[in-house]
């Protein structure tokens, strides 16, 4: 309960044990890959080599993480938006809710692969449907909590607002949507990752175009080399972004909740 | 004069040597006096030309033949109308093993394959390798490499360059040498040839100039693909650059891109005998061999 | 009595609550009972009688099963809950002004209200901490804060005092009652509490254990303003006793039945 | 808040608006197969040719359809047993949670496509493998949810359980976990359609020996023959699986929440 | 006063929390206290001075930022916390058992002994209602229950008949008491009822304001058991008289200030 002298102390606190995790990963995997798989770079490349092939791909690994970042970025906040405006609008009414909602798990459930033609017809052959994959795969989780959170509204306080005749707007910024906060960044972090994903496979579906192409274009480029070390180091950078995704979405839900609720309180 | 006309030619893969004469027709702006103005489009993995064409979203593609009668019977009004290689390179590699004399050697051993695909159904009808233990083929190759009795599918052109280079001896048997060859073809909309003939005839005209271009001096494309496709190593595209010319492209330069009714009658009924086409299927309809300059003479 | 009090009238109101007992469980049983504009009246009764709930019917949130409540139409309503019911995620000060950002008051106006309701309260210097920093009795105290700033036409109450300290509950009692003198608001006040009842009421109604009916309702004769000494007065200990005797006949009625 | 006289007549109202949708987008779909998509069924084909293709392959569609059942209820289960396992175990320590939480995410944020060599050679090429890889898609929702959940619990009661010496165990299962369980199934719910998305990935990648394979197989096989009306069949085969365990688990959810919880009271 | 009660030392005990204003708030000022095996102690004060807090950190569940708490090991202590804090997911009858299932006792001995607290708060009839059926007091009650069917060595009481008409809360007090008397645990009530405080209790300890200190700790003499008359009587009234005046005294002493 003691309160950390500086920022900088806290957060070194609090990385401590992930770094630690990390670093007996890395000794595990380089364990692995000097061990088991001793020969067998193209299988489990070590951590050496990955590292080697990062620093001798650096630009063009760079770059490609840049486009992938920026369309996974798209694709996350457009299923914010959408996911967020979409469940205030079922939550405004069970009948709504009873027969729309089904339809938002079936967009998810629907194998993206199996229609991309129709995404490229209805979006383009270019970056929008890249973005639009993305979006499809992070939008549930985000519509899922946030329904949950918004009809999870305390009775009283719901009382509270009905009684003075608070419209449904108005009850839906001061009541509602901050009740639901908690709800909507635990879907907001699991969709962070899946947006990712998301842009990977569309890049798949789409190509590069004429340009060099994100992470996904440039793991189709490593597997047929069988350069797996630098196929490694793309997937990390994946993963990574993902990540990034997931900590900068934490920390904005932490900064929100932290005066109020459990999950954020401190134990 | 107007400004020229856009044409968009929607590759099946990522920029490689088998497309090369369509990158140069693009490079070279081959199309300018005819006034059009080529552009290529990388494709990947999991891009499907055909649909994308047939919707307009390109005036061209690339694809196999195969696919281009499978599509037909399933309405798309697409129709090959140059035939850049005169088959697709598809191989099966296997590790280096003496005792292989045939296909029937590798019965009953894991091939990965494009599963359900109709050379593969038709190679295993015809071979009788119902067997063996199929798995789709990805673009990963560690599998492969790491299982000596594994028989991967690839592109002759650059898969047995690959492994070599990757100090793995393998050796091939081509789809080709086994009996299946569609022709790998550029196609475009039935709607396209009716309403727009000057401009297929254009295309085609300009891509063949710049397959003659790339057979000429095979090395001014080296700087633009190897660019564009990580994959693509100097040393691989040299390696498939023989390949394919040796093999692959018309000698005549003057005919490259020509059809012939039997190759295509042949291969309808190859797709006829796996159940792949009905009876009454008239391979005709997937083809239109009169655009092509210099192939009635 | 000033007109800015809203009349309030229940007609043969009953509440029944669908549990999976068959039949329910009749909470309420006929009350009647007109509110008249600007009274101030106090409903005391057996826990679990239905005071809460035939106050939520008052204001509107609760549907009675049968007979009806007669409401003026756009009469703003106050309702401090049994439980505090503060927004978890606002401070103090941001609690206070809820009920005038609801009804569309301008923050200009708003601040200053809700600043002098916590002074009123006693809860001056602790306008930025959050609900859960705040004791039992500060909670509560700050949702009657938050209901006297808004200085409503109809004021419910349910036991707000319940949870604050004798001495504090003088003065707050004071405060309520000047208050309402001087706006003349309509107040219905549910305590357990008899001689805050009668201190406080023109009216009490007395309930009976469920299903709640009204037992009697009791005249207040004494007049406003009320002096704190009233409360050691022989009339006045005779009126609390009346309505403690109506309470405990049928409280012991029900022990014996 | 009237009580519906019979189950029946309950199901009956609340499928009704679904329904009612669903035949508003049939009727939709046939329209524009009918104008925009005339006579392009190889890009959107009619209801009728889907209702056709389905007829046409049935026997195989319903073998598909029952081995990626199989598939996606095993990734399923052992993601539900896994996450909410692995969650509780978390949660009961600051720096457990601290030091592991964080590769949980990262687990979801590996593209599975780029790691599947290493799962194949691991859990070799079988059904196992494609359950994994469903398991890995449906995991980190449930784990991430039941984490909020489990943190969530009310500060009072946590109080009274630690008077109590309540073991770890015993907080877990008679406080927290019941607790943390709507928002747990707010998890199930989004991994419903994840957990058959994995398996049909999975069958993408893995296949099925020679066997006839699951909808991820038959769908391949769709693709290649270009036969989009048993495609959408397969695809809408795939949907509705999703949509099932998700039907199921809410089904489960609103069970045991009815008596208590904001989300399933009614409204 | 019997052995079964716990003794809890309380020895310069202070309590600050965070806030983010700079120094934090002294919610407990040094507070001095040993509680006697077997006694029954009453806490008055103003709201907000730090009656929950110093409960809490009796029950050992806050730790006093300077000072310190001593009890004994493996007492069993039984809150009823100011809030009803229940399981929502359990009925009543369920709730009122889980004290006795956390502790240990096998369901043939928790079922009857939950049964029969529930009887006595006077919720029979309720035992598969949900804790969001219940009125406010009725939840009250119901956490009263669930504490006293454990039988523990150490009661903790914050406010517990605060939300209960005053029959109900006479005739709870009377159980209360005699429960102690048989029982012999250790008893500490916090109230707002002086009387309350009075009747039930050996000492009655009274807080001052904020920081919270300990102002007086009264005796008082009347033998156990204790008539209901006894409220009625002139030496009942002084020793009320005397802590009301020690509450009154130190409110005053605050208002100026
Ligand atoms: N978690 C907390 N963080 C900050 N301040 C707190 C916290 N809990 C209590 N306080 C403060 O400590 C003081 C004492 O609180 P406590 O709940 O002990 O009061 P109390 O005597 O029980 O009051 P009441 O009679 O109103 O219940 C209050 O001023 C309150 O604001
Ligand atoms: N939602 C509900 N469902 C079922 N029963 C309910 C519900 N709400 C209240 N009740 C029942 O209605 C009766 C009256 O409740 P109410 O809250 O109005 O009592 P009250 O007079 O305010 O009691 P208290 O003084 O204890 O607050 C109680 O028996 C309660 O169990
Ligand atoms: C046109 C074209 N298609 C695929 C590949 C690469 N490749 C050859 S076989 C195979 C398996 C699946 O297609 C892969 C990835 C290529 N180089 N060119
Ligand atoms: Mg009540
Ligand atoms: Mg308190």
């Amino acid at each position: 309960m003691t309160r950390s002298s500086s920022p900088a102390l806290a957060l070194a606190r609090n990385a401590a044990p992930v770094v630690a995790v990390a670093l007996l990963a890395i000794g595990l995997w380089w364990l692995l890959s000097a061990t088991v798989y001793q020969g067998k770079g193209y299988l489990l490349p070590s951590p050496q080599e990955v590292a080697a092939a990062t620093a001798e791909n650096a630009a063009t690994l760079a770059g490609a993480t840049l486009s992938t970042l920026k369309e996974a970025l798209l694709g996350y906040a457009l299923a914010i938006v959408v996911g967020i405006a979409g469940a205030a609008v079922l939550a405004q009414s069970r009948l709504l809710e009873r027969s729309l909602y089904p339809y938002a798990v079936l967009l998810q459930t629907v194998p993206v692969v199996a229609i991309a033609p129709l995404i490229v017809l209805w979006f383009g052959y270019n970056e929008l449907s890249v973005v639009i994959v993305s979006f499809i795969m992070s939008l549930f989780p985000i519509i899922n909590n946030t329904m949950l959170g918004l009809r999870s509204t305390s009775r009283n306080l719901a009382e509270l607002f009905a009684l003075h005749r608070a419209s449904g707007l108005v009850s839906f910024w001061k009541l509602r949507l901050p009740g639901a906060l908690p709800h909507i960044f635990a879907g907001l972090r699991i969709s962070a990752g899946l947006s990712v994903i998301g842009a990977i496979v569309g890049e798949f579906i789409i190509g590069s175009g004429n340009a060099e192409g994100g992470l996904g274009v440039q793991i189709v480029f490593a597997q047929g080399r069988m350069y797996t070390a630098l196929l490694f180091a793309e997937v990390i950078a994946a993963t990574l972004l993902g990540f990034l995704f997931f900590l900068a979405v934490s920390a904005i839900g932490r900064l929100l909740l932290r005066h109020w609720h459990e999950s954020a309180l401190g134990s | 004069a107007d400004a020229p006309k856009p044409v968009r030619i929607l590759s099946n893969w990522f920029a490689q040597p088998d497309q090369a004469g369509y990158w140069q027709a693009q490079q070279d702006r081959l199309g300018k006096e005819a006034g059009i103005e080529i552009s290529v489009l990388q494709g990947g993995p999991k891009i499907q030309t055909i649909p994308q064409v047939a919707s307009g979203q390109a005036e061209f593609g690339i694809g196999n033949a195969d696919d281009v009668l499978l599509a037909r019977l399933r309405g798309a009004p697409v129709r090959a109308v140059f035939a850049h290689l005169d088959y697709v390179p598809y191989t099966l590699v296997y590790h280096a093993d003496p005792a292989v004399k045939s296909i029937a050697d590798l019965q009953g051993r894991t091939f990965a394959v494009n599963i359900g695909n109709a050379y593969w159904e038709w190679t295993k009808k015809q071979y009788r390798l119902a067997g063996t233990r199929e798995i789709p083929v990805s673009g990963d190759l560690s599998l492969f490499r790491n299982d000596p009795k594994m028989v991967q599918q690839g592109y002759s052109l650059f898969l047995p360059a690959r492994m070599a280079a990757a100090g793995v001896q393998v050796q091939q048997i081509t789809l080709a040498s086994l009996g299946y060859k569609p022709y790998n073809v550029l196609f475009t909309t039935d709607d396209m040839i009716r309403k727009n003939p000057a401009l297929v005839k254009a295309t085609v005209a300009a891509v063949q100039k710049g397959w003659a271009g790339y057979v000429r001096n095979p090395q001014g494309l080296k700087p633009l693909i190897t660019g564009m496709n990580k994959q693509m190593t100097p040393e691989i595209y040299d390696a498939a650059n023989k390949e394919m010319i040796e093999t692959l492209i018309s000698h005549d330069l003057g005919r490259i891109g020509c059809m012939s009714d039997a190759r295509w009658s042949e291969l309808a009924g190859q797709l006829r005998s796996v159940g792949f086409l009905p009876a009454g299927f008239d391979a005709k309809q997937g083809y239109d061999r009169t655009l092509v300059p210099g192939c009635n003479s | 009595m000033s007109d800015k009090g809203a009349a309030v009238g229940l007609e043969g109101v009953s509440k029944r609550f669908d549990t999976r007992k068959d039949g329910g469980l009749l909470a309420l049983d006929k009350v009647d009972f007109a509110l008249r504009p600007g009274e101030f009246v106090s409903i005391v009764g057996p826990s679990g009688c239905g005071k809460s709930t035939l106050l939520r019917i008052m204001a509107g949130l609760v549907a009675p099963s049968t007979g009806r409540c007669t409401r003026p139409d756009g009469i703003e309503t106050a309702f401090v809950f049994q439980e505090a019911a503060l927004l978890p995620w606002r401070n103090v000060e941001r609690n206070a002004q809820l009920l005038m950002e609801l009804e569309g008051h301008s923050p200009d106006s708003y601040r200053p209200r809700a600043a002098e309701a916590l002074k009123l309260v006693g809860l001056a210097g602790f306008e930025k901490s959050y609900p859960h920093q705040l004791s039992g009795g500060m909670r509560m105290r700050l949702s009657l804060a938050r209901a006297l700033a808004l200085r409503p036409g109809l004021l419910l109450l349910d036991e707000p005092l319940a949870a604050v300290d004798e001495l504090t509950r003088d003065v707050l009692q004071e405060e309520l009652s000047s208050l309402w003198r001087q706006a003349g608001f309509t107040g219905v006040l549910v305590t357990h509490n008899v001689h805050e009842a009668v201190y406080l009421s023109n009216r009490v109604v007395v309930m009976s254990p469920r299903p709640g009916r009204i037992l009697d309702v009791i005249d207040v004769p004494f007049a406003f303003p009320r002096a704190p000494e009233l409360r050691a007065s022989a009339d006045f200990a005779a009126l609390t006793g009346q309505v403690t005797s109506v309470l405990r006949a049928q409280h012991h009625a029900q022990a014996v039945a």
